[in-house]
Order: structure tokens, then C-alpha cells, then sequence
């Protein structure tokens, strides 16, 4: 047993807090805006400028002309605004977001991650995470635990070109959540099913329990 | 204020465009794209371009006119963008290989500096300080400063000769209001063109039309507008009327 | 995006301002001026504030709610705006002998300066380069750096504790809607603020109201609004109002 | 005979080209958006973000909300449009003003100009002038060319604090227009009646003509 990305995506909407900004990033992180909130306001930014926006249209009801960042076509709440593409990253360098959700390929136990380029490639994928790692409050980072070849995404340092360096708070798996530490990652949660010598077995650096 | 800056069509508004020019293209995952512009910039020919925008066009069907086009085109020297490659390795993007053979040079710059550096070059900022890539690759043996205790890149203004953009409305004057995400790139590279072209989804209003308060772009750094003709004359209005 | 940020009264809504705050106060020349909360800040008496605004106040009759009462007052260490005195020798602004004497710190600005070093330290830059002031006195002793053959001056961010900004027109998330030249500095101070405070003139408006392409602030930036009361009892919600 | 302060403004009206944008500074500036324009189209910028306005207001139909830099009330032209503080500097240093027309205390042949602070002050009313005058296309002066106890405002050098060095391209007073030429002026014209030798005799630097 183990977590569903979209349990995945529940298990961190847990830790949201109330009256949070919460960008998220292209990918896995999207289906966070279907996650109900409960009684908490939560408001989704995303970097194209589009800030207060809620869940995917259902098909025949899009406005085309309103995507998020991943590029599927959105609801806006009440209150929701639009804003130029220099505005959206004032917001984001400006600290206005108490959250960034991002996928990942690898994230370390020193804090860095990295999501923009494959080894070996030339170039790469940024798109606004570096502007957002550098500058929420806090990044977390959704992915699965291991690689299809059953390697570890959990590092002690990454082995790709890096996002960020130092700014994760929290990373969830298919496998628990977990917090980077410096040498190795703290356990904070398990999925059902999965024991902790499961995790440090499926994990290249120490797991702190 | 009454000057009318209406062009007749998309190949008279780009037919000055000499080669060696430096193009913004507004637009970000196909709201706010001026694909006829893309496509009349094609039909016009001019090469060694620097393109600037979010990204060379995606790996999506039907194909939509996009950088990638031009590449291909051979128009292309140079892009400026946030994403050389999908960050999903599935998705393969038609520029990047003429990257990675080098066919094609790249600087690929964080979308929130990118944002920023055109923002810049509109706004007479010829240089600025940003935490973002810092500790990166991209910020090898460049430039950084520490101020306030924290360290800092410095990043150039990106001044753009030509800007292409798309809008929901226009007057006369050349004012400009987007219609939700259509507004992204598309303001700022409007301020940091010498020329900017922008194609209109409805039909060009009289001057006053758009009340000063709502204005989203001064027509002041808007020189050429082009109504998209109605479907199905027009090309591309929207992604929906090419999917039919 | 429910949450209504609306507050009871001017009084309640500074109440929490500490001694050493650094305020910025929105206005040029009348139109978006926070009377009202100006008014409010000198009955709570905080102290060693720091005031950044375009001017410390006019030298019209009547005298409106300005930072030259606030010096009267004895609150305030320190100003930085473009204006320590007016540019006629015969127009004498109230804080200028505050000034003069040295009872009060100034940091003279020029506009535009001012207005990007607002509008950087709610984008997170935390210095740029601009050619305004350059060969000046303002220069003498500052770092400057050529860039393709021109000469900059570096300036760098000012953030702010909390804003005060008048707007024509809010909801209750904090989207506001500013009328004509109302709209100068606040959109910046909002931004570059910990904590916005908004002086609005028509009620406060339920979510969703303002549509999201028509916000000229985002209530992102925006966390107290306090109707101004239609007059007779409200107070300078417009100059001709204070005239008559 | 010399110019009056409103035929002043109409000389260098005459200096104006179609589709110029015009920025006009506090003080006798203002006059110049109440000279006719004929068939040309200038569009006057002020800089607290209003583009495109026009006449001031006649009493009792001023927008209490709209004034320009000197604070007056004026109407907006078909095609007007309001912008932020950030914005409107923006415009000014991008360089997209044709022309900035301020006044002066003092203005050099070198091109140097100061209008923003007195003799012997500590502070003085910088405004936008240091702005636009560093970054404007041209810098039009408008000033009297002796100050009220006669002495020249045209001087080879200024002695007050300058505003921006080398900026000024042409300069209008009661007697004349002028260009500074690094070690005088060059007339370019008269007002009626005045000769070029009372000029002379009223400034103190050499008078090319």
C-alpha cells in the first residue's frame, strides 16, 4: 500500500493554513486545486497572473482565454483579479506566497531540489519555479518516492543541475511526508501500509523517525 | 489622440520587419498569442531573428503557428525563453533539437526575470538585482551582490524592436484591454518594444471607447493594430475554432 | 477568497501602529490621499515614525490632514519624499522649517525614483539602476555604473510597514478600483506594504463584484478597508467638500 | 517689447510635431496645453500617470479626482488613459516623451539647467523634473531671462544645484529662443521688438546669432 497522487496531493493540503496563498506548479501539484479545503480560505495564485482561480471547467463551460499555469482552462471565485506577467512574479518575489507546490525529478537532505533539467540535456524547463523557490515561504515538493528503475529521488545531495538551493520544507511521496534536516530527511508521516524500514530501504540518505 | 493605427491585414503590418530584428511574442500556454502575426512574420521571411517569449510553442495538436515554426523556417538565430525543453520528458518540443545540435542558440532565462528584464527595458531600467537562480547554474561566474544579508543576481533589461501581441479589444489610439489570462507577457513587451503590432479579436473602437480608468495597455506604445477577421476567414481566433 | 476585510472605523484600523513604523501615504496633489486616515494616525500619536509620500503636505487653505501636521504633532523622525519644500519661493510649506532646522530627517527623492523604489520593494528587487539624478548632488558619494555607454545610479528598495491609500471602490477580498488621477502612488504602496489600510469612498462592495480583469490593486496587498462615511459626517472625502 | 508668458508658450508650441507626446511641468509649463495645436496631434502626458488630457476645466466641471502635475483639473481627450506612479516613470525614463517643457531658475550654456533647489536652502521640490530631464527625447525650458533684479538666468555655468547635465535642448524667455552651444547660446528667434544687442546686455554668456 501507499499513497495515491491524489492522496498525495490531500496529504499535503493538510498542512495548508488558513487565509494561505498557495501558487501551484505545472503537473501533479494542479490537483491540489481539487482537494477540498473545508472552512479554510485558501487562495490559488497562479503565475501567469491569474490569482484566485478554482477548479478545472467542466468540458463546453471554458473560457479560453483563462488557463492556469499548467494550461487547463479554470473557474475564478469571487474575489478572484488578473494581473500582467511582472505583477504575478512581483507577487511571487515579493513574498506574497505562503506556499509553492512543485513537481520534482530529485529533492536532498540539504534542502535543494531539482526539477528544470534531464542529465545530459542542453537546455531544460524552468518556467517560474526558480522565481518561486527562491522566494515563497515555503516550497513543497510532490513526487514519487523512487524512479520506474526503483532508484531514490530522496538525496543526500542532488545529482541534477538545481532549482534552488536550501528552500524545501516539505516533501511528499507515494511513500509518507518528510521534512529535509541537512544529512537526511525526518519521517512526519506514513502512508497506510508502508513501514518506516520500507521507506529507509526505498531511500539513498538517512530517514529520521 | 485621433491618429487611427488600424493596418488593412497581417502581412502589411510586418512588412517592414528587417532581418536581425528582435521580436517579443506575447502569449502564455495559447491565451494572449498573435498566431497570425507568428504566421505572417512566416510568410514575410525575415531571418537571424532573436525571438523573445515564454516559450517556442508546445508539443500540442493541431499545431498552431509558433517559434518552433520559424526554426524551422530557418528565420531563427537566437530565443530567449523559459523553456528550451518540456520538463516532462514525453512531451518533445520541435525547437529542441535544433538546440541541442546547436543549429540554434538559446538563453533560457527564469520566467519571473524574464518578466522582469522586459519590464526593464520599458520601464529605462537598464539593470536590476533578483534573488531568483541564484546558487544555480545559470548564475555561474555571473555577477552577485549581498544586500540586507542576502545575495542577489544581476540581471540586464531585454529591449525588444518589434512586439507581437494579441488582445480582446483596441481603440483607435491603440488602448488595449485582455480579456483574462490573454493579458500575461503581453503589456510588458508592449512597453519595451520600439514597434509593437498587436492583433485584435473584436472589432476596433472609436477613441474614448475604452474608458481611461480600464485601459490595460496606453496606446502610447502601441503603433499597428490588425483585426483578427471573424471566423471562419480569420485564422486561429481561438485554439477551439482550429480544433473543430 | 471570502474573507471581509472590513473595518469599523479610521481608529480601530491604525490602532495597532507602533512607535518607529515606517508609513507610506498615498496622493498627488489631492486625488487619493488618505485624509481620513492621516486624521486617525495623529489622534493614536504613535512616534519616531518614518513618512514616505510624495510631499509632506500642500500649503493650500484649508489646511487638509498632512504629514506637516503630523511633524506639528511631533511624530515623526523622518521623511522621504521629492518635495521638502515647494518649487516657488513664495509657497511655504508647513514642514519645511521642521526641516530646515533639523527637528526632522528628509530624504529628498526624485518622483520617479521614489516610485520605483516603492514599486521594487513590493516586487522583490532589492536595487536597480536608473539615470535619474545622475551628475546631481543627489549622486555625489554614490555608487553609479556604466552600462552600454550610458551612466546609472543605483537606488534600492523601500519597504514599508504600512500603507495608507484612498480608493474609490473596493470589494470585501480587497480588490480596489481607483478614479482617474486618484490612482498615483497607491497601487505601489499597497505593494510594497506589510499591511495595506484602504480609505475607500463608496461601500465596500460583496466578493466577486469588481470583475477580475477591471482590479486595479489585488486584494492580495489589501487587508483593512474602512468606508468613508458620505458627508455631512464623514470627513474630506473631497476637497470641495472642505471648501464649501 | 517681449514676449508675454503666454506667447512664450506659443513659440515653442511652434517647435511641436505631429504626434509628439508632451510632458508639461508644474508652473508657466501648464499654459502650453491651452495653445491651439492646428492639425497636429500631441498627446500631453502628465506624470502623475495621466495620458492624453487636455484643457483645464471650466469652474464647476472639474473632476475632483483628475489634475494634472500642477494640480489643476482638466479634461481627458478621446483616447486618454491612467496609469500607476510606477507606470508613468516608466513611460518617462522608457524615453517615449518627445519632449519635457519645465521651468527654470537658472539654465547654462553647457545644457545643465536647475529648478529645484534655492540658494543657501537645505532641501528643496525636485518633483519629476530630475526624471524627465534625464530621460526625455528633448528638454524644453521656459523661463524669464532676468531674474527680478536683473540679472541673466542664461549663464555659462549654473551656480545653483543642477537638475540634469547637458540635457537642454532649446530655451524660451521673454526676449528670445535659444539654444545652448557649450560656451553660449544661438538664437534662433526674437521676440518683437527686442534687438540683439538689449539680448546681449541681458545675458551673461555670448549670444551666437
Amino acid at each position: 500500500m501507499s499513497w495515491t497522487r491524489m492522496q498525495m496531493a490531500e496529504r499535503l493540503v493538510r498542512e495548508f493554513q488558513d487565509g494561505w496563498v498557495v501558487n501551484l506548479g505545472v503537473g501533479m501539484p494542479t490537483m491540489i486545486a481539487d482537494v477540498p479545503m473545508g472552512d479554510r480560505d485558501i487562495i490559488f495564485h497562479a503565475e501567469n497572473g491569474v490569482i484566485g482561480y478554482g477548479a478545472v471547467c467542466a468540458p463546453g463551460t471554458e473560457d479560453l482565454n483563462l488557463v492556469n499555469a499548467g494550461g487547463q482552462n479554470v473557474v475564478l471565485n469571487p474575489g478572484a483579479s488578473i494581473v500582467h506577467h511582472a505583477d504575478s512574479f512581483a507577487l511571487i518575489r515579493g513574498g506574497r506566497m505562503d506556499v509553492t507546490v512543485m513537481g520534482a525529478y530529485e529533492v536532498a537532505a540539504n534542502g535543494d531540489f531539482a526539477n528544470w533539467k534531464l542529465k545530459g540535456a542542453k537546455g531544460g524547463g524552468i518556467g517560474g519555479a526558480m522565481d518561486l523557490a527562491a522566494s515563497a515561504q515555503r516550497v513543497f515538493i510532490m513526487l514519487e518516492h523512487r524512479t520506474r528503475d526503483g532508484a531514490s529521488r530522496l538525496l543526500p545531495r542532488c545529482s541534477l543541475p538545481i532549482t534552488a538551493a536550501g528552500v524545501v520544507t516539505l516533501v511528499v511521496t507515494d511513500l509518507g511526508l518528510f521534512a529535509p534536516l541537512g544529512e537526511g530527511f525526518a519521517l512526519r508521516d506514513l502512508a497506510p501500509g508502508v513501514t518506516l524500514e520500507e521507506v529507509r530501504a526505498a531511500t539513498a540518505c538517512p530517514i529520521i523517525a | 489622440m485621433a491618429r487611427n493605427k488600424t493596418y488593412p491585414d497581417f502581412d502589411a503590418a510586418v512588412a517592414d520587419i528587417p532581418d536581425g530584428a528582435v521580436i517579443a511574442i506575447g502569449g502564455f500556454a495559447g491565451p494572449g498569442t498573435p498566431y497570425n502575426l507568428i504566421a505572417a512574420l512566416a510568410r514575410r521571411g525575415a531571418k537571424r531573428l532573436t525571438c523573445i517569449a515564454n516559450t517556442t510553442g508546445g508539443a500540442h495538436k493541431p499545431r498552431m503557428p509558433d517559434i518552433g515554426m520559424l526554426v524551422e523556417n530557418g528565420q531563427v538565430a537566437k530565443v530567449i525563453c523559459s523553456f528550451t525543453a518540456a520538463t516532462r520528458a514525453s512531451d518533445v518540443l520541435p525547437f529542441t533539437k535544433y538546440y541541442e545540435s546547436g543549429e540554434v542558440e538559446a538563453e533560457i532565462v527564469p520566467q519571473g526575470t524574464l518578466a522582469e528584464r522586459l519590464r526593464a527595458a520599458g520601464a529605462g531600467i537598464p539593470a536590476f538585482y533578483t534573488p531568483t537562480a541564484v546558487g544555480t547554474e545559470l548564475a555561474e561566474g555571473r555577477e552577485t551582490r549581498e544586500i540586507n544579508g542576502r545575495r542577489y543576481l544581476l540581471e540586464y533589461a531585454l529591449p525588444v524592436d518589434f512586439a507581437f501581441i494579441r488582445a480582446a479589444r483596441a481603440d483607435s489610439t491603440g488602448n488595449l484591454r485582455f480579456h483574462r489570462s490573454q493579458r500575461n507577457f503581453n503589456p510588458l513587451m508592449a512597453m519595451a518594444a520600439k514597434t509593437t503590432i498587436v492583433e485584435v479579436e473584436e472589432d476596433i473602437l472609436p477613441a474614448g471607447a475604452i474608458d481611461a480608468d480600464d485601459v490595460h495597455t496606453m496606446g502610447l506604445v502601441v503603433h499597428r493594430l490588425i483585426r483578427v477577421p471573424p471566423p471562419p476567414m480569420g485564422l486561429w481566433t481561438r485554439k477551439r475554432e482550429v480544433a473543430r
